[in-house]
C-alpha cells in the first residue's frame, strides 16, 4: 500500500500541506472562491463572526429551537427586512459555536459548566418540565423517581415490576452531549448515580423521541412537556403531573432551565439585544407560557455582569 | 435409460426453478420501487398545492409551505453545478485531450474515484471543519455549495469523460487538418457534440445534489429562513424533509415534501433519459 | 534541390513505439503536379501523408527520424507553428468525415479557425471552394442543411470543398474515393486534375487505375521503403524495378 | 500568441484536473487531522475494540467496538438482501427479459437510484418498523429493518454494474455453451456468471461501500443503540449513524472521536475502493 504510486503521491502532498497547511489551503479555497463567484469582501465580512446589522444567527439546543423559531417567526413580523437565523445543532454545539464566533446567540437547555461559564453569559429564558412519555395504551401512569432512575440505569425491564403489561421496556434516550440528556442525567439520575443504559435506543431530537413513543406501546422516553401531543401521554412523577404549575409550586422536580448564551465581556448589540428583549418581554414570554414552558422568573436579568 | 433420463430432465426443472426466482426478484424489485414512488406520492399530493409550494413555513413547518426550502435548494444546486460543472468537464477534457495515459491521469482517476467513494457523512464532516469552521464561511450556501460540488465532481468527470470518448476520433483529425488549435478542436467540435452526455451527467449530479442530506446539514446548517445571499445558511428539501419526518413535526408536510422530491426525481430522471435517448438516436442517424 | 521542389521528403523514418513504419525515404513532390504514393496497405502511406502536416503529432508514441521540407523550410523545426502549417496544408481522409454541422459551418469551419469572423468574407469563401470542388450549384439551396444529410460522394466533395477553403498550398488525399461509387469517384478525379492550378496535390490513391489516371509523378512504397520514383507515365508503362512491376501485374498485394 | 495561449489553457486544465487529487488530499488531511490525535491518544487498540463509548464519562470513554460491528451486521445483512436480488435482475435484464421490460427495469433502477436516502429510512420507518414491532417483536428500530432497506439501497449499484458485466461477455461463450447442449440456465450459471465474476464481484464491493458509508436512512431506522446487537431484532448503531447523530451536540474531546471514528470509515472505504478496483482492473486485462 505505501509503495502504490499515487498513495505515496497523495502522501507527499499531505506532508507538502502539513508543512504549510494554511497558506495552502487557504489558497485552494480562494481558488473555489472566485469559481463560485463570491465577492471575497462579504466572506472577510463574515470572517469576523459578526452579524450584519440585519442578521442574528442564534444556534444550539434542539429542545429550545422550536421556541426560539416560533419567537423568532413573531419577531421577524413586527421587525421586517431583519433575519433572525436559529440552528438546532444541540446544546454544547451551540455553546462552541457562541464561543468561537459562528453564533451570535447560543441556545443550551441544561446549565452551563464551569469551564462555560468563564466564557460566557446565561441568560435565562424559560423552565422546562421534562415530561416522561410513554404510549397513551400503556397502562402505567405513575412512576416514582427512584423507579425512574432505575428504569433508565437498565435495572427495571420490564412494564409487569410497574405494574403494567408483562413486556420488555423499550428504552428511549437522547445522545451524549443533547442537552435534555445533559439535564436528565443531573435531574434523575443524580450526579455520579448510575449511568443510563447503553442498549438504549437513541434519538436525535425531542421531536424523533416522541415519535418513537407515539408508535412503539411500550417505549418510555423524556421530552419538554412543550411539545407534549395526543400521541403520547406524559406520566406523573411520584404522583405529580407535568405542568406549569406544578413546577412553578415546586412539586414537579423534573425542571431544567432554556439559556440564551452570550460571550462575555461583549454584550450583546443590535439585532441579538433586539432579539433577546422580545424573548424576556412580557409578549415574548406570554408565547412560551403557550406553548407550555415556564416564565423565566423575574430575577433572571440579561447581561448585567 | 433411466439415467439418461434424469440428465434430460432435471437441468429443465432446474432452470425452471431458477427463473422463476430470478422473475420473482426482477419483479420484486421493480415492486419495491413502484411501491415507495406510489407510497409517497399517495399520502404526498394530497397536501401538495400551490399555497404549499409558494409559501414560507409557519411553527417550524407544522404549517405553510416550503418556499424558503424550495429556493434553497435551487441555489445550494445550482451554486454546486457552478463550480463543479467547469472544473469536472475541464478535468475530463484535460484527461482525454490534452494528455496521454500517465502517472496525472492515474492520479486524477484514482482521485476522481476515491471521491465517488467517500460517504456523504465524510464530507459532511470535512465541510464543517474546512470550509464552516477553518475557512469561516459560517453555516451557509457556500459551504454546503462548495462540499456538495466536491461531491458531484466525479459524477461530472466521469460522465463527461464517456461523453467524449464516445466522440468519433476522425473529427478530431478533420479539425486539426483545417488548422484548428486543440483549444478551438475542442470547443468547436468535441465539446458541442459530447453536450448530450455532458449534461446528462450534470443532470445526474443535480439529483444527487437535491437528495444529498447528511452533508447539507453540518454545511449549509438547517435554518429554515429564506436565503439571502450565498451566505446564508439554508435548508433544502431534503433536510426539510429529514427534520419533518423524523422529529415527528408533521407527516402530512412531511409526506408533502416527500411527494415533491419524489417527483423532482423523477423529473430528473426523466429528463437525463430523455437526453441519453436523443443523443444515441442522433448517433445512430450520423452512422 | 530545385526550385519547382514544393515538398521534400528528406531521409524521412517513422515510428510508432519501436515499429518502423516508414523507413529512410527520400522523395521530392513537385509544384502544381499530383503525386501519387502507392503501394500494398500497411506500407506506411498513410502516415507519410499524416506527417507532412504534423497529424502524427496527436499520436502516442509516433517519432520521426530526417526531415520534411516545405518550401525549404523542415516542417519539424521547433519555430514551426503547427497550426499554422495545416492551414497550408490540407488533409482529405478516406472516410468523408462531415462535422456534424450545416454545410455552410463546415466549408466555413477552417476559415473561422483562422480568425475570419466577418460575415461577408465567409459567405464569399464558402461560394468559392464549393465552386472550386463543382458542387455550388448543387449546395446553394441547401446551405443550412445538416452535414450529415448528404450522400456520400457529396460528403467527401464538401470535404474536399472545406480544405480548399482554407487556400491551401498543398492538398493531402488518403484514398479519398476508397467509399464511393464510380460516378462520385469521377467527379473528384476530375476536380482534382482542376486543382492542379492552384495546389501541389499528393494522393494515396484507391487502386492502380486511378494512380495512373491522375500521376503526373507516382512512387511505390513497399513496406515502408521507396522501391521507385518516376515520371508517372513511365512507372506504369516501363516500371524499373520488379516489385513493382510485380505489383502493378497484380502478381502480388 | 496562439501558442502561448493554448499553452496557458493546457496548464489551466492541469491545474483544474489536478483539483480533484488536491480535494482528495484536503479532505484527507482535515479529516485525518481532527481525528488522529484522539486515537493516538487513546491508543488504536482501545478506540478499535473497546465496545464503550460514553462520552459523559469523567475524561470520556470512546470505544468504536460496537458501533463497528453494528456496521459489520448492518453492512452484511444488506449484502444478503442486495446481492442475491441485484445478480438475479442483472442476469434477468441481462439475458432473460424480453426487450420491452429491460428497457423498463433500466429506468426504473437508475430511479431506485435516485431516489433521496431520506426518503428510503422515512419509507422503511413508516412501513417496516412498525411491521417488524408487531410480528417479530422488539423495538421495530433495528439492525434487521436497517438492513433490509440498505439492501434495497445498495440493488442500483449491483444491479448496474453487474449487468454491464454479464453484457460484456463474449457472445461466444454463451454459444459454445449453448451448443454443448447446456440449458440457458446452465449456461448462466455455468458460464456468464463466473466470466462475469470480476464486475459482479466489483459491483459488490461498491454496494458494500455504500451501505457502509449510508448515514440518514440508517440514522432513521436503526435505533442507534450503543449495545453489540445480539439479536437482528436489537437496536444498534453504525459508525456513520454515531456521527451523524452525536456530530452536532459533540464538542471537545467527544468531536475529536467522532473524527476519529470518521478516519477510521474513510480508512475503510479506501480499502474497499482500492479491492473493488484492483478487481475490475483484473477484469479489463482479462
Amino acid at each position: 500500500m505505501i509503495t502504490h504510486p499515487v498513495l505515496s503521491g497523495a502522501r507527499q502532498v499531505v506532508t507538502l500541506a502539513r508543512r504549510r497547511c494554511r497558506c495552502a489551503s487557504l489558497s485552494v479555497a480562494g481558488i473555489l472562491l472566485a469559481l463560485a463567484g463570491v465577492t471575497a469582501l462579504s466572506g472577510c465580512a463574515r470572517a469576523g463572526g459578526r452579524a450584519a446589522a440585519t442578521r442574528v444567527t442564534v444556534a444550539g439546543s434542539t429542545s429550545v429551537t422550536p421556541f426560539a423559531e416560533q419567537l423568532a417567526e413573531e419577531f421577524m413580523r413586527k421587525r421586517p427586512g431583519v433575519q433572525v437565523n436559529i440552528q438546532g445543532i444541540g446544546s454544547s454545539a451551540g455553546i462552541q459555536a457562541t464561543e468561537t464566533g459562528a453564533a451570535d446567540v447560543g441556545m443550551s437547555s441544561r446549565a452551563l459548566n464551569q469551564e462555560e461559564v468563564r466564557e460566557l453569559h446565561p441568560v435565562l429564558v424559560a423552565l422546562d418540565a421534562m415530561a416522561i412519555i410513554a404510549h397513551p395504551d400503556n397502562p402505567v401512569r405513575n412512576v416514582a423517581l427512584p423507579q425512574l432512575r432505575r428504569i433508565f440505569a437498565g435495572e427495571i425491564r420490564n412494564w409487569r415490576m410497574l405494574g403494567g403489561r408483562d413486556a420488555p421496556i423499550t428504552l428511549v434516550n437522547r445522545e451524549a452531549g443533547s442537552g435534555a440528556r445533559g439535564a436528565f442525567e443531573e435531574l434523575v439520575m443524580g450526579k455520579g448515580g448510575s449511568p443510563l443504559d447503553y442498549r438504549s435506543i437513541r434519538q436525535g431530537s425531542q421531536g424523533a423521541v416522541r415519535a418513537v413513543v407515539e408508535g412503539d406501546p411500550n417505549a418510555v422516553g423524556y421530552v419538554s412537556s412543550g411539545v407534549l401531543t395526543p400521541g403520547v401521554r406524559a406520566l406523573h412523577v411520584d404522583g405529580v403531573a407535568p405542568t406549569a404549575e406544578e413546577a412553578v409550586a415546586g412539586r414537579y422536580k423534573l425542571v431544567r432551565p432554556f439559556l440564551f448564551v452570550l460571550r462575555r465581556g461583549e454584550a450583546p448589540v443590535g439585532l441579538a439585544r433586539d432579539y433577546i428583549g422580545y424573548v424576556l418581554s412580557k409578549e415574548g414570554q406570554e408565547t412560551l407560557v403557550h406553548s407550555g414552558l415556564i416564565a423565566a422568573p423575574k430575577e433572571a436579568l440579561p447581561w448585567k455582569d | 435409460m433411466t439415467a439418461e433420463k434424469q440428465v434430460r430432465v432435471w437441468p429443465r426443472v432446474v432452470q425452471r426453478i431458477a427463473f422463476a426466482l430470478i422473475w420473482t426478484a426482477a419483479l420484486a424489485t421493480l415492486m419495491v420501487l413502484a411501491f415507495i414512488v406510489l407510497y409517497v406520492l399517495r399520502l404526498g399530493l394530497p397536501h401538495v398545492d400551490w399555497r404549499f409550494l409558494s409559501r414560507y413555513p409557519e411553527a417550524m413547518g407544522r404549517e405553510g409551505g416550503i418556499l424558503p426550502a424550495i429556493v434553497g435548494t435551487v441555489v445550494l444546486t445550482l451554486a454546486a453545478v457552478a463550480v463543479a460543472a467547469p472544473l469536472g468537464i475541464g478535468a475530463a477534457v484535460f484527461l482525454t485531450e490534452y494528455t496521454w495515459e500517465s502517472r496525472v491521469t492515474r492520479a486524477v482517476r484514482f482521485g476522481a474515484e476515491a471521491l465517488a467513494g467517500v460517504p456523504s457523512i465524510i464530507y459532511g464532516l470535512f465541510g464543517f471543519i474546512f470550509f464552516v469552521t477553518y475557512l469561516r464561511m459560517g453555516w451557509s450556501i457556500l459551504s454546503g455549495a462548495l462540499t456538495l460540488a466536491i461531491m458531484i465532481l466525479p459524477t461530472i468527470i466521469r460522465t463527461a469523460e464517456e461523453a467524449i470518448l464516445t466522440v468519433p476520433r476522425p473529427y478530431r483529425d478533420v479539425s486539426f487538418g483545417l488548422g484548428a488549435t486543440r483549444w478551438q478542436m475542442v470547443t468547436s467540435v468535441v465539446l458541442p457534440t459530447a453536450l448530450p452526455g455532458i449534461v446528462t451527467g450534470i443532470i445526474l449530479a443535480i439529483g444527487r445534489s437535491v437528495g444529498e442530506t447528511a452533508a447539507i446539514i453540518f454545511t449549509a446548517g438547517t435554518a429554515l429562513t429564506m436565503p439571502t445571499s450565498l451566505l446564508s445558511p439554508a435548508r433544502t428539501m431534503s433536510v426539510h424533509f429529514f427534520v419533518l419526518a423524523i422529529e415527528g413535526i408533521s407527516l402530512e408536510k412531511a409526506y408533502a415534501t416527500g411527494a415533491i422530491l419524489i417527483l423532482t426525481t423523477l423529473l430528473i430522471n426523466v429528463l437525463a433519459n430523455w437526453l441519453v435517448v436523443n443523443a444515441v438516436r442522433r448517433h445512430a442517424r450520423r452512422g | 534541390m530545385n526550385d519547382d521542389t514544393k515538398i521534400l521528403v528528406e531521409e524521412f523514418s517513422a515510428f510508432y513505439g519501436e515499429n518502423e513504419v516508414v523507413k529512410r525515404m527520400t522523395l521530392p513532390v513537385r509544384r502544381h503536379e499530383i503525386l501519387a504514393l502507392f503501394g500494398p496497405a500497411g506500407g506506411g502511406k498513410t502516415t507519410l501523408l499524416r506527417s507532412m502536416n504534423r497529424l502524427t503529432d496527436n499520436t502516442r508514441h509516433a517519432r520521426h527520424h530526417g526531415r520534411i521540407l516545405v518550401d525549404g523550410k523542415d516542417i519539424f523545426a521547433p519555430e514551426v507553428d503547427v497550426v499554422h502549417l495545416r492551414r497550408r496544408v490540407g488533409m482529405i481522409f478516406a472516410l468523408p468525415v462531415p462535422l456534424p454541422m450545416s454545410v455552410y459551418d463546415n466549408i466555413a469551419y477552417g476559415p473561422r479557425m483562422s480568425g475570419i469572423r466577418a460575415r461577408k468574407r465567409l459567405d464569399e469563401s464558402v461560394e468559392r471552394s464549393l465552386n472550386r470542388a463543382a458542387m455550388w450549384d448543387e449546395m446553394k439551396d441547401r446551405l443550412a442543411e445538416s452535414a450529415l444529410h448528404l450522400s456520400g460522394g457529396q460528403q467527401q466533395r464538401l470535404s474536399i470543398a472545406r480544405v480548399l477553403a482554407m487556400e491551401p498550398e498543398v492538398i493531402l488525399l488518403d484514398e479519398p474515393t476508397a467509399a464511393l461509387d464510380p460516378i462520385s469517384t469521377l467527379k473528384i478525379e476530375q476536380m482534382l486534375l482542376n486543382l492542379k492550378a492552384q495546389c501541389t496535390v499528393v494522393i494515396v490513391p484507391h487502386n492502380i487505375q486511378q494512380a495512373a489516371r491522375l500521376a503526373d509523378h507516382a512512387a511505390f512504397v513497399l513496406m515502408g521503403e521507396l522501391v521507385e520514383y518516376s515520371d508517372g507515365r513511365k512507372l506504369f508503362t516501363t516500371p524499373g524495378d520488379k516489385r513493382t512491376e510485380d505489383y502493378i501485374t497484380g502478381r502480388f498485394g | 500568441m496562439e501558442g502561448l495561449r493554448e499553452r496557458l489553457i493546457a496548464r489551466t486544465l492541469l491545474v483544474v484536473a489536478c483539483s480533484v487529487v488536491l480535494a482528495l488530499a484536503i479532505i484527507t488531511y482535515f479529516i485525518f487531522r481532527a481525528g488522529l490525535p484522539i486515537i493516538f491518544h487513546l491508543g488504536l487498540d482501545d478506540f478499535l475494540f473497546s465496545t464503550r463509548w460514553m462520552p459523559a464519562d469523567e475524561g470520556g470513554s470512546y470505544g468504536i467496538g460496537a458501533m463497528a460491528l453494528g456496521s459489520l451486521w448492518v453492512t452484511l445483512g444488506a449484502l444478503v438482501v442486495g446481492v442475491p436480488l441485484g445478480v438475479a435482475v442483472a442476469v434477468f435484464s441481462a439475458e432473460l427479459a424480453p426487450t420491452w421490460l429491460a428497457n423498463l427495469i433500466r429506468p426504473a433502477i437508475q430511479l431506485l437510484a435516485g431516489i433521496p436516502s431520506v426518503i428510503y429510512g422515512f419509507v422503511g420507518l413508516m412501513v417496516l418498523v412498525p411491521w417488524v414491532r408487531q410480528h417479530l417483536g422488539g423495538p421495530g428500530l433495528c439492525v434487521f429493518t436497517a438492513a433490509i432497506v440498505l439492501g434495497i439501497m445498495i440493488l442500483p449499484n449491483i444491479i448496474s454494474i453487474s449487468e454491464d458485466s454479464l453484457r460484456a461477455v463474449p457472445p461466444a461463450y454463451r454459444q459454445g455453451a449453448l451448443a454443448l447442449g447446456a440449458t440457458r440456465w446452465q449456461t448462466i450459471w455455468g458460464v456468464l456468471i463466473p466470466a462475469a465474476r470480476s464486475g459482479i464481484m466489483a459491483s459488490i464491493i461498491l454496494g458494500m461501500g455504500r451501505a457502509l458509508g449510508e448515514t440518514m436512512a440508517v440514522i432513521m431506522m436503526i435505533g442507534n443503540s450503543l449495545q453489540v446487537p445480539r439479536s437482528l431484532l436489537d437496536p444498534a448503531t453504525t459508525l456513520t449513524s454515531n456521527i451523524g447523530l452525536e456530530m452536532a451536540y459533540a464538542s471537545g474531546q467527544h468531536r475529536e472521536a467522532l473524527f476519529a471514528t470518521g478516519v477510521v470509515l474513510f480508512a475503510f472505504i479506501m480499502i474497499l475502493n482500492l479491492i473493488a478496483n484492483v478487481v475490475s482492473r483484473r477484469r479489463v486485462q482479462a
